[in-house]
């Protein structure tokens, strides 16, 4: 038994708790950081980064498959799924590698095993305790599922369906959200079947309602399926299948089903409740400063309730770093982050959709412009089709911007200086956006809602 | 580690550009925003006052 | 011999004209719009779109041929021109359709053919006069040459290499410019060998020399040879190619050479130096609010010393339509209006490189950050290089952002809002990129000017 201090104590190794490391040691803090398994936590292993290199692998497919559209001449033979393994998998490696030096060039101490929170100042792991005047958690999420609803055999999560060595013929996906789409997108690209089933009435059910429409349809034309409304009854496995079976009587059969209804917090036996640390259904209560009720004890990322985004946890880690140097960092609210889903076509937000400025500021003190992609030239060469929507308040700041399209998740930069500068769309009307790009596209609806549409990018 | 900068006064870019576009100062304003953040509004009422009407000389 | 009179007569329906029509026309005046070919001008018909076609065009080429290294199995085998003629021409026709759609819907009366200046408030068309309050030419820009080089058979400029209805198997590119390294990426991309000559030390000289050297390597590892700092001397043809001699004695032989030495502006014989307009080699001078020396007469686009970009001479139209509304509307100055050079990989940029920011700011006043795309996750997934350069002032704004890699255009909308709102990078390090995209980047580049980076997107 050992016993080690340092300035900060970090409970876990994700995109929270070593973006926190990095900077408290850039701030001249000591800190040991504990992960029990990798460092790069679910959104470098399991989550955003070989997701993404599927979903590129899936534009690749699809190129393929279509570029007599084009004027190339191809010829799609299929998946080599060995090789999208190896190209994924060399990516994350090198992110991992590139990762673990810099945590060891930074000098931050990487404890490895599982951790426990045994006081408000310190950490046991194993034999160890690590003492830490202040003490992060960022313990992370794991994928759920539904009562009875087992995980196992064809029954899978995102973390099974990343490391699958074949493509299934016909799956299932139990859930539209975000990690659903993403996985269906990749999927049909790859050539299976796949059918969504989805309990709210839509798919990306927190998206503006005509980006979720437009979606739903898009999908509808890869020929992805998908039943929306309607809940899971229950699957039963047999040899070579699922059977499952939904609320309204309906069955559907697949080789395997996916479950992505959600991710839950990484917060059980892990002595924060003893610590007397509030939990509320297992996610750890903060104040919007990221402090928790017990002093010196902060929480960041996905076990801090609101959206599971890395680049959240990732600025909630900076956040706390700087708030423990007493910095008085500027907080970012929830709904200033960029979301982007990154499925066939994209789907990119920040701000409030049109019904929550509507709630938040009045329904008549609130207009929007949906700008059709059909209008904007480099869209129409990328042969994808969409919309961009701003939401504005009227005289007032632009508030939320809604896109939907093939790449333009990279769009959700400019839309978030737009909107975390509360600038006006009268702001940005004199600047004049690059020809042929799609975030002219952009600039159209800005356009529009200053008073000076044109319609001709 | 550059320190933080207290003596320019706190605003968002759009805004200081209209500042800038209405020849407005911002080192003499007070802002009313979060943490005296020198908002549109602030701009504005400043801008209002030094371009009151000035009354014609007779 | 007729004559009609309006409020604004304009001479040319390229984007500079076409955009000023429309805004005039939306702000109430009565309008003219005289053209003697097609509403569009070179951007639509023989510029921006077509070459932006090819170039998607090529990147499924590419994409097709190195899908083995994203697990995709396709067999690339070719280019069928015929069809990319088509899907560049569908792109064309329908966005020439939209415009020639929406100019009517607006009112606008077009007046189909030559048109010359005859008096400061006049357009003669063929016998008719047509008299306007104010004038805007807006006559654009045409390929230019060298002297002593005749355009012809084997040597050809942008608009018979758009239209060309093969693969050339061997091509030369006099000329490394953006129209130069856009043709030479494409036919790479289709298949042929390529010299670029550029007399100049760089690639794309007018960018940040970085990015210039990197492009330099990208091409050289692409396999488009060139050679930098040499002159050309002559060229002869012959049955089957051309022969270039260059001032240092090399010869570059090919099937073609495509002459992309500038644009010139085409404003001889229209009359305009007998209507007393100043002329400066060629181009119409004008003051900084594109107002002509003789009053009541205004100028925009390629005619207008200064960049030759669509969406400089778009908004030129707009703001001189703005102009005679009395709207005084903000001038944005060409060094903040954005460029995208679209060759694989892309070039974008906003403000000031390095060396004209030291210019101009002192060399001790100005500090840069180079980011490379190596540590950028999804640059890594689209397995692309490069990198992003961000400009400031010391205790000052971002003055300049400078990128390359795959997709980096659409990047310049976050950088330009950055520049043209005078952004510290201080006022974005608090924001959150969404990761993993590209953006982040960017964002990363702003931290670490802000003194905070991270490293690990
Ligand atoms: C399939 C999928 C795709 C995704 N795609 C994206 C995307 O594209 N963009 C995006 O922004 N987000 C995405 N996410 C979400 C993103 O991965 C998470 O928001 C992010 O990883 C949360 O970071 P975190 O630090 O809170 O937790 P985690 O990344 O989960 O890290 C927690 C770490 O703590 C460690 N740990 C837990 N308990 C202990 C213990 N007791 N002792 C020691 N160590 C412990 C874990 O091993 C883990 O390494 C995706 C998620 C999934 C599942
Ligand atoms: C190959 C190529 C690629 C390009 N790519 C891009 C790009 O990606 N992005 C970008 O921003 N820019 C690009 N450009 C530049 C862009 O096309 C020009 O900057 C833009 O077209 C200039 O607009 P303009 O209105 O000044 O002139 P033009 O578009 O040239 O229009 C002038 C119009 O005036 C008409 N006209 C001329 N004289 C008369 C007359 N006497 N009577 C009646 N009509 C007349 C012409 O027929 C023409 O329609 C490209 C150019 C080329 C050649």
């Amino acid at each position: 038994m050992s016993e080690q201090n340092f300035d900060i104590v970090i409970l876990g190794g994700g995109s929270g708790g070593y973006a926190a490391a990095l900077r408290a040691v850039q701030l001249g803090f000591t800190v040991g950081l504990v992960e029990k398994d990798r460092l790069g936590g679910t959104c470098l292993h399991r989550g955003c980064i070989p997701t993404k290199a599927l979903l590129h692998a899936a534009e690749i497919a699809d190129n393929s498959r279509e570029s007599s559209k084009f004027g190339v001449r191809s010829v799609f033979e299929g998946i080599d799924i060995a090789a999208v393994t190896t190209y994924r998998e060399r990516i994350v490696a090198s992110k991992y590698k590139g990762l673990q030096g810099l945590v060891k060039a930074q000098g931050i101490t990487v404890i490895e095993g599982e951790g426990r929170l045994v006081a408000p100042n310190a950490v046991q792991v194993g034999d160890d305790r690590i003492g830490g005047k202040n003490v992060i958690l960022a313990t992370g999420s794991y994928s759920r599922s539904l009562p009875g609803l087992e995980i196992g055999g064809r029954v899978i999560t995102s973390e099974q369906a990343l490391e699958l060595d074949f493509v299934p013929g016909k799956v299932a996906v139990l859930g539209g959200g975000v990690i659903g789409v993403e996985f269906a997108s990749v999927w049909k690209s790859f050539g299976a079947d796949v059918t969504i089933i989805e309990a709210l009435p839509h798919l990306v059910p927190n998206e503006e309602e005509s980006v979720s429409k437009q979606l739903e349809r898009a999908f509808r034309k890869r020929g992805i399926a998908y039943k929306l409304g309607v809940r899971f009854q229950g699957v039963t496995q047999h040899e070579d299948g699922v059977l499952l079976t939904l609320e309204n009587g309906e069955t559907v059969e697949a080789e395997l089903l996916l479950v992505a209804v959600g991710r839950g917090p990484v917060t059980q036996g892990l002595g924060y409740e003893e610590a007397g640390i509030t939990i509320d259904r297992g996610f750890v209560v903060t104040d919007e400063r990221l402090a928790t009720n017990v002093p010196g004890v902060y929480a960041v990322g996905d076990i801090v309730p609101g959206l599971q985004l890395a680049h959240r946890g990732f600025a909630q880690g900076i956040f706390v770093a700087e708030e423990i140097a007493g910095l008085n960092p500027i907080i970012v609210e929830d709904v200033n982050i960029p979301r982007v889903t990154y499925c066939e076509p994209e789907v990119a937000s920040i701000g409030y959709t049109q019904a929550r400025a509507a709630e938040k500021y009045g329904a008549d003190q609130v207009s929007s412009y949906e700008y059709n992609l059909a209008g904007n030239g480099k869209s129409h060469i990328l042969e994808t089709s969409g919309s961009i929507k701003v939401v504005r308040v009227n005289d007032g700041p632009i508030v939320g911007v809604h896109m939907i399209g093939a790449r333009v998740g990279e769009l959700i930069g400019e839309a978030q200086l737009a909107v975390n500068w509360e600038a006006y769309p009268e702001d940005i009307a004199p600047f004049i956006h690059a020809h042929p790009t799609q975030n002219e596209a952009l600039g159209e609806a800005f356009l529009k809602l200053a008073g000076k549409p044109l319609h001709v990018s | 580690e550059p320190p933080m900068r207290p003596e320019r006064p706190r605003s968002t870019p759009p805004v200081r550009k209209l500042a800038r576009d209405l020849g407005i100062d911002l080192v003499g304003l007070t802002g009313t925003g979060e943490g005296g953040l020198i908002t549109r509004a602030d701009v504005e009422a400043a801008a209002s006052v030094t371009q009151a009407p000035v009354p014609e000389p007779t």
